[in-house]
């Protein structure tokens, strides 16, 4: 019980909680079940793209080009929507995730084969592939009544009054649960960050993990580019302008560490969740909009201190009467 | 050397895509928009080559920053100063930011104007709003007026979904519109939120209007970004007939909405005679066509200026259902 | 020798050898791209090469390049710093707020720099006594100094600067020589100086090279890279008053998303982003070559959009090109 | 003797790193159902070897022979799958993992239809493996928060669950109690009895006499010989080491012990250590014994600064002193020369100079601007001093073998002109010629007056050099005892908790 109290994931459970009661004494309506369902699913797509994220964070990298392959890869499927109605949904999604996982894949090479960091590699991949976007697009937007009915409507399908979306994005959470956990590759994703020279001992290609990190968040991330798209109704350049952040800010409070090796599926989503709710939650009770962006801000600095706190090393006990202290 | 023919090649297709440089044409006319990629402000691109075209002996360079910022503009400018051109028409990001290079440009000899959203006096000779700024304001009233009438009762909450807290026109209408309001007495304004612009954000301030004022009978949202989404979250949140979108959008960009019922009027002045308009009025500044008080602008007739240079074009024109789809193939 | 080569040394080891050796190749390097985009420009626009052209040119990345003097030597310490836009804000409207109170223009730049100075110590006591990744951190504190003007400011501009502040964005010291570009030419010597040639920039590349033995050789690493990080903000509330004096008004959002276009200036410049080598040569050539290629596109009416692929793929290319070249001679060898 | 054909065995294996070449045309067999001792001194290429033969590097010349045939290990994948495992000198494991999947990563176990990983299984397997090691440990604890002795058991339970037919022990027993190495010694009997061929790496006679069958001896790269372990003498195995006879391998000098000057009383770690107490004299070389991971190197830390939460008094000439960095100890006098050269004693990508230069650069260059000249004075004086081995002191210190770089170190403190050094393992890895060196250093210092405290784990070069001895097990100090009564058993009993 102690231990449960000590976990990570229960306190930013907690805090959550606690945040939902204090909103609710301002607004009691946010609590209600069918508001509450709405955040989640409102939030679907930032938990998809924060837990693709932890994959990459995982294995000491960073994926700074996620928001820019959402819009990219949304862009496109918007187009091929618009321009062949008839071509059925699943084959636009598909043409969608391929691309996406593409685009992930042209990141993940630069860090496995030529080594450079993911932090450079991204920052430039960040800009070429918005680029393409408007290149493609030659600024234009596909607007709603240009895509079909089912290209927007499919995912806001209710089943048993819960929405695509949210039945989306808890399918990808199962998945990238049993990836991690079930899985010999998601668990040398977890090996390669936390000691890169202990895996390549173990004979991990660190490298390698990398690679499908990226792979598999830019697979995502397409994915996100058509739930986005069909979300908002509408496809620009600008799509998801600034979102990388939001979703890197997802993991770090989730305790996904920079430094990689550490992170769970669940903090992952509870962190991305928590900034759903400070999204959805702060235009409700009134909070005037200009203090967002310090709330958000604030929230990221305490978490990276509560996390580093809780992170901070253990030295190795040496001594008797400190092991049994500790027992 | 491989970047260096990369580079050579970006240089030489630019080059191309902009080859009308080439044909060196006695009148250069820099329109300078928000960003790019913004559906009003290609069609205003498409009214300008339409005066040009007109004219014969202009050449339009039609440019602006990837973001709605003032120093992606300041830079843009500054290229177009760099070229030389004889008049910069430029639609602000921020009023005041752009004033000192605007300054540096008319310095240099080159026509300043701006349109569609203003530049503090200092910066520019002529400023074209699309329409009076009261005439949008007092539109936008009368159509969530119209909407809260839609829903089948006279009285009832309005709410307000800007772009971003600093854009000037939006400021300015929101301040007329509040100006007139009292004239409608069935109307109560609730609450001015903010959505920068951005789907995702206007998308969830929309919804949280909605949550909030629960009597909420149409949300006026006087940028296209803003309507757009606020159209989708009434249709997702299944209020479609309880809660009416309005405010100033694009035909092709509403047209859908319109259909599912979330719009039921909607106002936008014609972004391509804007366009046109603001060629007109640059080609006559250059050429000495203007005087203190009026400016011609073509088949658009003549703009009055007021005291501080500004001027209106004509009067917003409202779509709904019976007009939308036809306008939706044009802009 | 020992071991295989840590995920660090390996990219280390791929992205270059050390400042010294370096100098004679990737300096030279950037240069010849430099001159090739200079020759290039010329060619391509007839208004390229017209001094008063090129002097306006400037304007566009002074204030960026300003910040990323003192940024190269953060991260030559294995530190980042992504909330430098958002500092520069904030320092922005301070002096907005000043300047409404009736302060006088000495006062104005010293606020400004007090303010930047301020939110880098908050960085770097952050980053320095939690141990927590600069990275993270400044993730946060971006959102938070930004979010702090929208408290502040709102829907509202703060533009009653005193005459006289437009010197600093708009004055000329000599003919076309601005003072945001003398002042960058002169604090680039300065940086030089301070990085190459004092104890402060030795120890600087010794903690990024290993901060470990460089703690263990007595050398006061915290307070170090504390000192760093407030520099840097010093730097952006300098940045922040040629910027809100070339403008003429403070809004929130000025300067947004300007930490991206800095850190590219930097890492063009040969800067190794894991820390350790770069030198100031390469950034001050970096910063003339992004200037030199995105005005020669705009001479070109080249949509930004399209000059930040450019961008892009030449931060990617400049980057692996060493990398290919050395597998390429390895494989003949 | 009848010697049966070789499991695996090495043939003219060379390799090369940049400025060094650790291995020079060298074999070697190994026998199923027998233990192959591998002998040789830090920086003869033992740990090279086993990394070749697992798979981490590859030789840049001979072949490899497994059960007759050539194999290549291009991967430690390849290796593994031949079952050639080894329990290496530093564990490289996994801290935020399980103990199982310490054991497992890389070679999960999986449901045989899904594919899915079957942690039930693994969770049996690994409690069945430590259980048969006598290693009580829930294989569901992280690794993290077990101590240094039971990460090497994890190691080695890691090693045993491959099916392995060829096991390479890398001085496993450096960190182990009294009681794990009786535990070792059975594993290796089981081992051998179930056919396995053995290579173990050891300095320690006793341990090789005991449970070796053959020998193989290395020197500086190269091979020397091999043979049955009845069939020679210990001094027959030393010479073949070094090259020549022991007592000259210390050339420990006569010196007149001076005054106090460290004053060490109930220096105590929450976690580390616990109440330490010693004194140190002017002249003197206190030598500090014990096992790896038994507080040495903490303790040395925490005179040097680097560890903080310290209670207990330490003096420097009488002064009470509270030193919280580095920098404040280097300028009181106390300088360190730690065991990790590469990760902590110097900055390998800076040049010789600067190097030496950096922990007074104030002093040298006063007015905070560099002046190389006065810099490179300096590290002229000392690096010719202590005979540092490099074209020019502009050389980079990674370019330079590990002996050299150990010196530019001890340069580097000794510019500083300190009271007390203290250095970590200082021989640790370096070749024969270095090593006298640094030893013959040691007593230059002294004679000086310098005190000088020595961490070593080998247990020649303690007892050769120190003038006392205090022997630490689990962050207390056991023994302390001076130069007429040392004796290797009592030594190594108190080290391995004998003594309790």
């Amino acid at each position: 019980m102690a231990n449960l109290l000590k976990n990570r994931e229960t306190q930013l459970a907690a805090v959550i909680v606690l945040m939902l009661v204090l909103i609710a004494f301002v607004n009691p309506d946010f609590i209600a079940p069918s508001n509450l369902l709405s955040v989640y699913t409102e939030s679907s797509i930032l938990i998809i793209l924060a837990l693709a994220q932890m994959l990459v964070v995982l294995t000491r990298c960073i994926d700074l080009s996620v928001a820019a392959n959402v819009a990219l890869t949304g862009m496109v499927v918007a187009m091929i929507n618009s321009q062949y109605p008839e071509l059925t949904l699943p084959l636009v999604i598909a043409a969608g995730v391929v691309l996406g996982t593409l685009l992930g894949m042209i990141n993940g090479l630069m860090v496995w084969k030529l080594g450079i960091p993911a932090i450079v590699v991204t920052l430039g991949t960040m800009s070429i592939y918005r680029g393409i976007v408007f290149l493609i697009s030659n600024g234009e937007w596909v607007n709603s009544h240009e895509m079909s009915l089912a290209f927007i409507n499919t995912p806001r399908t209710e089943i048993f009054g819960v929405q695509g979306f949210a039945i989306i994005s808890l399918l990808i959470i199962a998945a990238i649960y049993i990836f991690t956990e079930k899985r010999p590759l998601g668990r040398e994703m977890y090996a390669a960050g936390n000691s890169p020279t202990a895996a390549f001992y173990t004979g991990i290609d660190v490298g390698r993990t990398q690679f499908w990190a990226f792979t598999i968040s830019g697979m995502l991330s397409g994915l996100c580019g058509y739930l986005w798209i069909s979300r908002y109704a509408v496809a620009y350049v600008d799509v998801a302008l600034g979102f990388e952040l939001q979703v890197v800010a997802a993991c770090v409070i989730g305790g996904v560490s920079i430094m990689g090796g550490i992170g769970t599926v669940l903090g992952c989503v509870l962190g991305a969740l928590f900034l759903g709710v400070i999204n959805n939650a702060l235009p409700v009770i009134g909070i005037s909009p200009f203090w967002q962006m310090a709330i958000s801000g604030s929230v990221i600095v305490i978490a990276v201190i509560a996390n580093s706190r809780a992170e901070r090393k253990v030295g190795r006990i040496i001594l008797r009467k400190a092991t049994l202290a500790r027992g | 050397m491989a970047l260096k023919k990369l580079l050579a090649t970006a240089i030489v297709t630019a080059t191309m895509t902009t080859a009308g440089i080439a044909n060196a044409a006695d009148t250069r006319v820099g329109l300078v928009v928000k960003a790019l990629g913004i559906g009003f402000f290609e069609a205003a691109a498409e009214g300008a080559q339409e005066a040009a075209k007109e004219l014969g002996d202009v050449e339009v360079i039609y440019t602006g920053p990837t973001t709605t910022t003032a120093e992606g503009q300041i830079e843009v400018i500054n290229s177009l100063i760099a070229q030389k051109v004889d008049a910069i028409a430029v639609s602000a990001n921020d009023q005041d930011a752009l004033v000192p290079i605007l300054k540096k440009a008319q310095q240099r000899g080159i026509k300043v104007m701006s349109w569609d959203s203003g530049v503090a006096p200092d910066g520019r000779q002529v400023h074209l709003n699309p329409s009076s700024n009261a005439l949008i304001g007092e539109m936008n009233i009368k159509l969530a007026s119209d909407a809260v009438k839609a829903t089948g009762s006279d009285s009832g909450e309005i709410a307000i979904l800007s772009a971003t807290p600093t854009a000037t026109n939006q400021n300015i209408w929101i301040e007329e519109m509040k100006k007139v309001l009292p004239n409608y007495a069935g109307l109560t304004l609730v609450d001015t939120v903010y959505g920068d612009d951005l789907a995702d954000k206007s998308y969830r301030e929309a919804v949280a209007l909605m949550k909030n004022h629960p009597n909420l009978k149409a949300i006026v949202a006087p940028t296209t970004v803003g309507i757009l989404a606020a159209a989708q979250a009434v249709q997702d949140e299944g209020k479609i007939g309880q809660v009416y979108v309005t405010g100033l959008g694009l035909p092709s960009e509403l047209a859908g909405h319109v259909d599912s019922g979330a719009i039921k009027s909607f106002a936008i002045w014609n972004p391509i005679d804007l366009g046109y308009s603001a060629t007109m009025i640059s080609y006559n500044l250059v050429k000495g066509n203007a005087s203190d008080s009026e400016v011609g602008m073509g088949r658009m007739g003549t703009a009055k200026l007021d005291a501080d240079g500004s001027a209106a074009m004509a009067e917003p024109f409202i779509y709904d259902a019976s007009n939308v789809h036809k306008f939706a193939e044009i802009f | 020798m020992d071991g295989i080569m840590s995920q660090t040394t390996q990219a280390k080891a791929t992205t270059g050898v050390s400042w010294t050796s370096r100098f004679k190749t990737w300096e030279a390097f950037l240069l010849l791209i430099t001159a090739a985009v200079f020759v290039l420009n010329t060619l391509a626009s007839p208004y390229f090469l017209d001094p008063w052209n090129l002097s306006d040119a400037t304007f566009n990345f002074t204030e960026k390049a300003v910040v990323a003097l003192p940024l190269a030597l953060l991260i030559i310490c294995r530190e980042i710093d992504l909330s430098v836009a958002s500092i520069i804000a904030l320092c922005s409207v301070v002096m907005g707020l000043l300047a409404e109170a009736g302060f006088s223009i000495p006062l104005l730049v010293l606020g400004s720099l007090i303010a930047g100075t301020l939110c880098g110590l908050l960085n770097g006591v952050l980053v320095t006594r939690f141990d927590i990744p600069s990275i993270v951190v400044t993730i946060g504190t971006m959102s938070l100094f930004r979010g702090i003007t929208y408290i502040i400011l709102g829907d509202t501009a703060l533009k009653s600067y005193p005459s006289g502040f437009e010197y600093f964005g708009q004055g000329y010291v000599y003919w076309v020589f601005s003072f945001e570009f003398v002042s960058f030419l002169v604090l680039a010597a300065v940086f030089y100086f301070l990085l190459h040639r004092t104890n402060f920039g030795r120890r600087t590349y010794a903690i990024g090279n290993n901060p470990t033995a460089a703690f263990y050789s007595g050398i006061n690493v915290a307070r170090h890279r504390l000192i760093l990080f407030c520099l840097v903000g010093l730097f952006c509330g300098l940045a922040s008053v040629m910027l809100t004096s070339r403008l003429g008004s403070t809004r929130p959002t000025i300067a947004l998303g300007w930490e991206l276009s800095i850190i590219t200036m930097v890492v063009l410049g040969g800067v190794n982003i894991l820390g350790g080598s770069g030198t100031i040569s390469g950034v001050v050539i970096a910063v003339f070559l992004m200037g030199m290629v995105t005005f020669g596109l705009g001479l070109l009416n080249v949509p930004g959009i399209v000059m930040s692929i450019i961008i892009g793929l030449m931060l990617i290319a400049v980057i692996a090109m060493p990398i290919l070249l050395r597998r390429f001679k390895q494989r003949r060898s | 003797m009848h010697q049966p054909t070789p499991l695996l065995e090495l043939r003219g294996i060379s390799k090369t790193f940049p400025g060094v070449k650790a291995l020079d045309n060298v074999q070697l067999s190994l026998y199923p159902g027998r233990v192959t001792a591998l002998i040789g001194e830090n920086g003869a290429g033992k740990s090279t070897l086993v990394k070749t033969m697992t798979g981490i590097y590859q030789a840049d010349a001979g072949d490899i022979l497994f059960d007759g045939c050539r194999v290549h290990l291009s991967s430690p994948e390849d290796a593994r799958a031949l079952g050639v495992t080894a329990i290496h000198q530093e564990t490289v494991l996994f801290d935020e993992l399980s103990v199982t999947e310490n054991i497992f990563a890389g070679h999960y176990l999986k449901k045989p239809k899904t594919g899915a990983l079957d942690w039930k299984r693994m969770h049996e397997r690994a409690r069945e493996i430590l259980l048969d090691i006598e290693a009580p440990i829930d294989p569901k604890t992280r690794l993290k928060q077990l101590s240094i002795g039971q990460r090497h058991m994890v190691a080695i339970a890691r090693a045993l669950s491959f099916d392995a037919r060829v096991v390479i022990l890398d001085e496993p027993t450096a960190a182990l109690s009294h009681h794990e190495i009786e535990e070792l010694y059975e594993i290796v009997e089981r081992l051998k009895a179930q056919g396995c061929a053995i290579m173990f790496i050891s300095h320690k006679f006793d341990e090789i006499f005991r449970i070796a069958d053959y020998f193989t001896v290395f020197r500086d790269g190269q091979y020397i010989g091999q043979g049955g372990i009845e069939e020679v003498s210990e001094e027959e195995l030393v010479r073949m080491m070094v090259g020549r006879t022991v007592d000259q391998v210390f050339p420990k000098s006569e010196v007149d012990v001076g005054a106090v000057v460290l004053s060490v009383k109930n220096l105590s770690h929450p976690t580390e250590f616990d109440n330490i107490s010693f004194d140190l004299r002017r002249g003197e070389i206190l030598g500090f014994y014990g096992l790896v991971g038994a507080g040495r190197t903490e303790l040395m830390q925490a005179l040097f600064g680097v560890s903080k939460q310290i209670t207990g008094e330490v003096r420097l000439k009488g002064k009470l002193l509270k030193v919280s960095s580095p920098a404040e100890a280097i300028s009181e006098g106390i300088v360190y020369v730690p065991e990790e050269r590469q990760a902590q004693g110097t900055i390998l990508e800076l040049p010789i100079f600067q190097n030496i230069g950096l922990p007074q650069l104030s002093t040298i260059n006063s007015s905070g601007i560099l002046s190389t000249k006065a810099e490179y004075e300096v590290a002229d004086r000392y690096a010719t001093r202590l005979r540092v081995k490099a074209p020019t002191w502009h050389e980079k210190v990674e370019n330079l073998s590990g002996g050299n770089q150990q010196k530019v170190v001890i340069a580097k403190w000794l510019a500083t002109k300190p009271e007390v050094i203290i250095l970590d393992e200082p021989t640790k890895g370096i070749d024969i010629g270095s090593k006298a060196a640094v030893h013959e250093f040691m007593s230059e210092l002294v004679q000086e007056g310098l005190a000088v405290i020595m961490v070593s784990s080998e247990l020649p070069e303690v007892m050769g050099m120190s003038d006392r001895i205090v022997v630490m097990h689990e962050g207390l100090s056991v023994a302390e005892l001076n130069r007429a009564d040392f004796s290797a058993e009592a030594i190594v009993s108190a080290a391995t908790g004998g003594g309790h």
